[in-house]
């Protein structure tokens, strides 16, 4: 059975498993419970309790950001590490290393610049600032309103990148150096893990802990959040720049 | 089993346990006679082989297993023991390094292996439908819990005796035996057609009258297909052996079908014919090893492999051939020799069993196969003393006395055996009753 | 004929969710792999999505005023816009990884087939057995 | 709650910790905090494992002070404890063992880089043992998908990058479909945690409502985790992935990764669906008949192979099957006999892959086998190691091989039916095909060097010839691997005690 007929039979093949498996969690979907409706499974005491309790408990009027970032801690203090995980793995594969001569990251065009158009610069020139302030706001008020760590951590990478494209690359390596992204990434994860263990070993042992609520709806509200928050943002924006960094030229600074 | 000894006891299911009873005593006096036999003579022979101190190691170790195997007192240390012996027996078939040894010794690996796993099929069995797990004259299958699936528990019983029989070379298992002797340093040859293909038989003796139980067994299609293979065997071995030129060939093919005669008496489940099949067990080893010892001499003093070359070499190694022909007429079963009295046991166990068309289609294949016997044998020793006037004579000397001694004591039991069997038969007669 | 449009985003979400992974397995090219990946994984937050959404509600963010007393019927369910949450973020960092991976498979064997890459490594293990 | 009932946290946070703190350390720095950590865990699993013999009882951790249905749970018992020993020590030895492979296979900048790998590897399989919550359990899935690809990629070159491709992707598809059951489950219980999802389903079940999507939901979850843990048909990507990467990746690859997501498939079976109704469902039919056609087939292509690490990676294969027969078998004596198999297999498997990369320098760092052949002789750990691992596949008695396949048939013949003369049958065939590629694998290693017909160029007689400089480090692995494997064979007994408790107290 040579190649050819052999991928026709693949290509088949998937196809058909396709068309069964989507019939079949269409039917399925056809018996579970109906959109919107207000006595879903899954609006139970579990919900009731993340909106109701929620607020007063954690001083987070966002009850998302409230569940993240102190009922379902674990799972977050699991995300950024996914994010540091990727991050390590995109390294191994992409950062070249030491004795890397010019001319092999010249035959992998890694040390393409755009040239510096004048609009476009000046236009980023104007934006970055208003984008760091934007990220910025989007993570410190990440309990009060929609936002929060991800989405701000997000927003200020993006404006680290535009940063880069407006200015250069020599000017971003001035403070965006290897040794400042390990520093704070692992400053940042440092103080997320350790925080989070003392409030599940203290949570867990029935001791109680420091971690007050104060008065719910101004900034400093939420107890450990609006820190846990500042340092998901550092690690997002750190792994988007660095990310973007290791394809394009893979190694901080030369 | 009177008292045991306990070695390793990890649960109750597992234990390597020992305990002495008649079987193993029997087994274990022949095996420690021919070790010391073939020892003597292996100190001779050994001027003819490298890595020596290599080969009397493996030589030891094996014995060693072949007690342990017959002091077994429950199936786990009994396929313990088994597989090892099966491992460190190797070494000795590959003793020349030679590319055939090591194919040789691959070959019996893989054929012993795989016999082994259907063993151990057997053993989980026994584990799980067993009361106990010590050997038990009757067997120690527990019919509450045999009750409901007789059927699976038979065709784990034929597969795991089939699987033990590869050692004792029944037929669709026996192609290790010919491609392993002639490559094998004589000794080894002579130990491991002798002696070890007896232990395979020990296996059986063990799983078919000691966990299955002989009253599980009779009469059922296990039964019937065993003795038919048996005898195929037995018939296929005396044809291979009768056209076979290289010596040491003829004489493995005439052990795989000399063996078929011990499991056809031990298939048969009648006492006379288990106490044939113990008498056989018995004087196959010594006539065997008497034949080996004597082709090994051969081969040591004057190079000969092959039956051709040996015209008139009876009359330049008389002890030798007068050993050799004494053996052969044993293994034909000519009356004042040891041969004569198994296999008129193992007949009248057959014919007094009373399966339809088995109890004499037995004695008449036996018949059969004794004259082919006879047909392969007899013509060495002819030719060795009476070489026609035309064929130019082979020159040679004796063998050192050292070699001729063992076989002397050999060819003197044959005889011995032959005419006084009955204290020997008496003993052997309570062990078989013993079993059942 | 009400009941068809009940579950109408869920229907969508598993279509899509069949649409990425037949891509997924039948793209030759490995971009096009992780485009189908990509749209399987946003299949599941759109359903997780619909899962929690309920009937003339807000996003469950109180006001400071009404702390004492909250409604949660008025409120969307948090639990899934949670996941969803951890989802994305998990989508992003695997297709950073695959993304960087085909960078470095184009470097070494110059072509986007994967089918293509392990013929060139058969070959590769033939040569070496000679 | 007494001090150690703190460990399952505990050990994942240490895990963690350690490897972002790897970051910033430099390479000889990083060895030592990663092998300290991976040992300190093994330790307090260790003491974790001493409590619940004193008869301490499963117990159920929040993280946070929050009830039952609200926040994360880890739940540990008994089964937990011994799982997460195992785990950690064979880490530690695989690490150990490779260690000469990581000086040679990674770039010396990046050795920091492969720690944490390693730790984050280590963490998500501990998180998966121990987590009570199904989406936590994604979440350390995705880790260990990541981190696994990561270890095999380490080694840069052709060969792996290629393999991590496939590997990925087809976990990714594994993952897709287990988030997938995971929003169904939700969607129909509204819960995340296991023994409230448990509950639920059977409150459902007792109704009858939801059938469909519960019975989906099932089916998903069995097809998707049996997909990411390499079962029979989805194992293509196995072979490739674990004989490219470096010894000590493939060895914790082959020998625990793969464990994770079958104790993690096994978890949702009797946990958070309950045991009566997953023993109805045809997915285990589907698992045992896989099963039964993975150990079969794996054994057959290990077979044909002409390369050391390939024919362990099909063997891996064959073994894999072994559990999923005992998985499928649906009775709790199969699931104890699936477990047992998991820690044989553990211990044998990465040992051997060690010694693999010692008999690789023993012969010019080919896999070859016309290039290993007397490697036996000349490294001798290696040998004794292989043998040590063929006494144990064949099924010698007081060998951990010989107490799995005991434990499986016994396990099969209560079960009956087609599905005991299949399982039976092929435990047989493959037991027989084992042995027989071992042996080969013996007969080359220790074939010696004068009679050997040897088709090897001019340049690897010498190689031959160069006396093998081993490090210490990997001979005190590769004996405490054998110790190992002839402890769990001599204390089999001890470890099936542990394994039936702890599946009672799994529930």
């Amino acid at each position: 059975m040579n190649k050819e007929k052999r991928d026709r039979l693949y290509a088949v093949l998937c196809t058909v498993l396709t068309i069964v498996f989507i019939s079949v969690m269409l039917f399925t979907v056809e018996k579970m419970p109906d959109l919107g409706r207000a006595d879903n499974p899954d609006i139970n005491e579990v919900m009731e309790f993340y909106v109701e309790e929620g607020p007063e408990e954690t001083g987070a009027l966002n009850a998302v950001t409230g569940m993240i970032l102190h009922y379902r801690a674990f799972d977050t203090l699991g995300e950024s590490c996914v994010l540091f995980v990727s991050a390590v793995c995109v390294f191994i594969l992409l950062r070249i290393d030491g004795e890397a001569s010019n001319d092999t990251l010249v035959a992998i065009d890694r040390r393409y610049e755009p040239t510096d158009d004048p609009i476009l610069t000046q236009t980023f020139k104007l934006l970055v600032p208003a984008v760091f302030m934007f990220g910025i706001y989007i993570t410190m008020n990440g309990h009060l309103s929609p936002g929060g760590g991800f989405s701000g951590g997000a927003i200020i990478g993006a404006a680290l990148l535009l940063f880069l494209n407006a200015y250069g690359l020599e000017k971003t390596e001035r403070f965006m150096s290897s040794q400042l992204y390990r520093r704070v990434t692992t400053m940042a994860l440092c103080f997320y893990a350790v925080a989070k263990s003392y409030t599940f070993y203290t949570g867990a042992n029935g001791l109680d802990s420091f971690e007050g609520a104060g008065t719910p709806g101004n900034i400093l509200s939420a107890g450990l959040i609006l820190p846990l928050n500042i340092c998901v943002a550092v690690v997002v924006s750190m792994t988007i720049y660095s990310m973007y960094i290791m394809i394009r030229k893979g190694g901080f600074n030369k | 089993m009177t008292q045991l000894f306990t070695l390793l006891k990890i649960s109750d299911g597992l234990a390597i346990q020992f305990g002495a009873d008649g079987l193993g005593r029997m087994f274990l006096c022949l095996d420690t006679v021919m070790w010391i036999l073939v020892g003597i003579y292996a100190f001779k022979y050994k001027e003819h082989m490298k890595h020596t101190k290599r080969f009397f190691a493996f030589y030891l170790l094996t014995y060693l297993m072949l007690a342990a195997l017959s002091m077994a007192a429950n199936y786990l240390t009994m396929y313990l023991c088994f597989e090892f012996m099966t491992l460190l027996s190797m070494p000795m078939v590959l003793q020349d390094g030679t590319p055939e040894s090591i194919a040789a010794a691959r070959k019996y690996l893989m054929y012993s292996i795989f016999g082994a796993t259907l063993g151990l099929l057997g053993f989980f069995f026994s584990a799980h439908y067993g009361a106990g797990t010590v050997f038990t004259p009757g067997g120690l299958l527990d019919p509450a819990k045999v009750a409901g699936n007789e059927s699976k528990l038979l065709v784990v019983a034929f597969l795991s005796i089939a699987g033990f029989s590869a050692k004792a070379g029944m037929f669709p298992l026996h192609a290790w035996l010919p491609t392993a002797h002639p490559v094998a340093p004589a000794p080894a040859s002579a130990v491991l057609s002798g002696v070890i293909t007896k232990a395979g038989v020990l296996c059986i003796l063990r799983v078919m009258y000691q966990v299955y139980g002989a009253s599980f067994l009779a009469g059922t299609w296990v039964q019937k297909a065993l003795i038919v293979l048996s005898l195929i065997t037995v018939f296929m071995g005396s044809m291979m052996a009768y056209g076979e030129d290289l010596l040491k060939r003829r004489l493995a093919y005439s052990t795989v079908s000399q063996v078929s005669y011990v499991l056809f008496g031990v298939f048969t489940l009648h006492p006379v014919a288990l106490l044939g099949a113990l008498l056989h067990v018995i004087y196959h080893s010594i006539i065997k090893d008497g034949l080996f010892l004597g082709a090994g001499a051969v081969i040591f003093t004057n190079h000969k492999e092959y039956v051709s070359q040996l015209h008139g070499m009876g009359k330049r190694m008389p002890v030798t051939f007068g050993c050799f022909t004494v053996c052969s007429l044993g293994l034909i079963g000519i009356p004042p020799f040891a041969g004569f009295l198994s296999k008129w046991y193992l007949a009248a166990g057959s014919l007094s069993e009373g399966l339809p068309v088995l109890s004499w289609l037995g004695p008449a294949v036996l018949l059969l196969s004794a004259l082919l016997t006879a047909g392969y044998l007899l013509p060495i020793s002819i030719h060795g003393f009476f070489p026609g006037e035309g064929e130019k004579e082979a020159e040679g000397k004796e063998a050192p006395f050292q070699m001729l001694f063992p076989m002397l004591v050999l060819a003197l039991g044959v005889v011995v055996f032959g005419v006084f069997a009955q204290p020997l038969a008496d003993a052997l007669l309570r062990i078989a009753e013993a079993m059942f | 004929m009400s009941v068809f449009f009940a579950n109408l985003p869920e229907y969508a979400a598993m279509i899509l969710f069949g649409i990425g992974l037949s891509n997924l397995m039948l793209a030759k090219n490995l971009v096009k792999k992780i485009i189908g990946l990509n749209i399987m994984d946003t299949s599941v937050y759109l359903f997780l999505a619909a899962k929690g959404y309920v009937e003339n509600s807000v996003a469950p963010i109180v006001s400071a005023s009404d702390l004492g007393h909250i409604e949660h019927t008025l409120y969307t369910n948090p639990v899934p816009a949670g996941l969803v949450l951890t989802g994305i973020v998990v989508s992003v960092s695997v297709t950073a990884v695959l993304l960087s991976l085909i960078v470095r498979l184009n470097e070494e064997f110059h072509t986007l087939d994967i089918d293509e890459i392990i013929h060139i490594l058969r070959k590769r293990d033939r040569e070496d057995l000679k | 709650m007494s001090l150690v009932q703190n460990v399952p946290a505990f050990s994942i946070l240490l895990l963690m910790l350690c490897g972002i703190v790897c970051l910033v350390l430099p390479r000889r720095a990083a060895r030592h905090l990663a092998d300290c950590a991976i040992a300190l865990v093994a330790a307090a699993s260790v003491a974790l494992l001493v409590y619940f013999l004193q008869g301490g009882a499963a117990y159920t951790y929040s993280m946070g002070e929050i009830g039952a249905p609200f926040g994360n749970e880890l739940r540990a018992g008994m089964l937990e404890a011994a799982v997460a020993t195992l785990f950690s020590i064979v880490t530690l030895l695989s690490l150990m063992g490779g260690r000469a492979h990581l000086r040679s296979d990674i770039g010396r900048l990046k050795v920091n880089l492969y720690y944490i790998s390693t730790l984050f590897l280590l963490c998500s399989m501990l998180a998966l043992v121990y987590t009570n919550d199904i989406f936590t359990a994604y979440v350390f899935v995705e880790i260990n998908t990541i981190t696994a690809c990561g270890i095999v990629m380490s080694k840069e070159d052709g060969y792996t990058l290629a393999a991590s491709m496939r590997y990925f992707i087809m976990s990714l598809i594994g993952s897709g479909l287990f988030l997938i059951s995971i929003c169904i489950l939700y969607a129909v219980t509204g819960h995340l945690l296991m023994s409230n999802i448990q509950e639920a389903v059977a409150q459902l079940y007792a109704q009858g409502e939801y059938r469909a999507p519960l019975q989906v939901a099932i089916a998903l979850m069995g097809v998707g985790l049996s997909l990411k843990s390499a079962l029979w048909p989805f194992s293509s990507w196995l072979p490739d992935a674990h004989s490219s990467a470096s010894a000590s990746s493939s060895a914790m690859l082959s020998g625990l990764v793969l464990k994770s997501f079958i104790f993690l498939m096994i978890k949702i079976f009797y946990r958070v669906i309950g045991a009566g109704i997953v023993r109805t469902h045809a997915v285990l039919d589907l698992l045992l008949v896989f099963g039964i056609l993975g150990m079969v087939m794996g054994s057959v292509n290990a077979l044909f192979e002409r390369d050391i690490k390939r024919l362990l990676a099909y063997s891996s294969v064959g073994q894999i099957g072994y559990i999923f027969c005992g998985v499928g078998l649906g009775t709790p004596a199969g699931v104890a006999a699936a477990m047992v198999q998991v820690a044989v297999h553990a211990t044998t498997k990465a040992m051997l892959f060690c010694a693999a990369g010692g008999l690789m320098d023993a012969s010019g760092g080919s896999k070859k086998f016309r290039d290993i052949e007397g490697a036996g002789r000349r490294d001798p750990y290696a040998g004794v190691a292989f043998i040590v691992g063929t006494l144990s596949m064949i099924g010698i008695p007081f060998f951990g091989g010989f107490i799995t396949k005991l434990s499986l048939v016994q396990a099969a013949v209560t079960v009956g039916g087609w599905r005991n003369l299949l399982s039976i049958l092929a435990i047989i065939v493959s037991t027989i095909l084992t042995a027989i590629y071992y042996i080969n694998v013996l007969a080359i290693i220790f074939r010696a060097p004068e009679t050997a017909p040897t088709k090897a160029s001019e340049k690897l007689k010498e190689e031959w010839k160069k006396q093998v400089r081993l490090d210490t480090e990997y001979e005190v692995a590769i004996v405490l691997f054998i110790l190992l494997n002839l402890a769990i064979g001599l204390r089999s007994d001890q470890l099936m005690q542990i394994i039936t408790t702890g599946l009672s107290m799994f529930g």
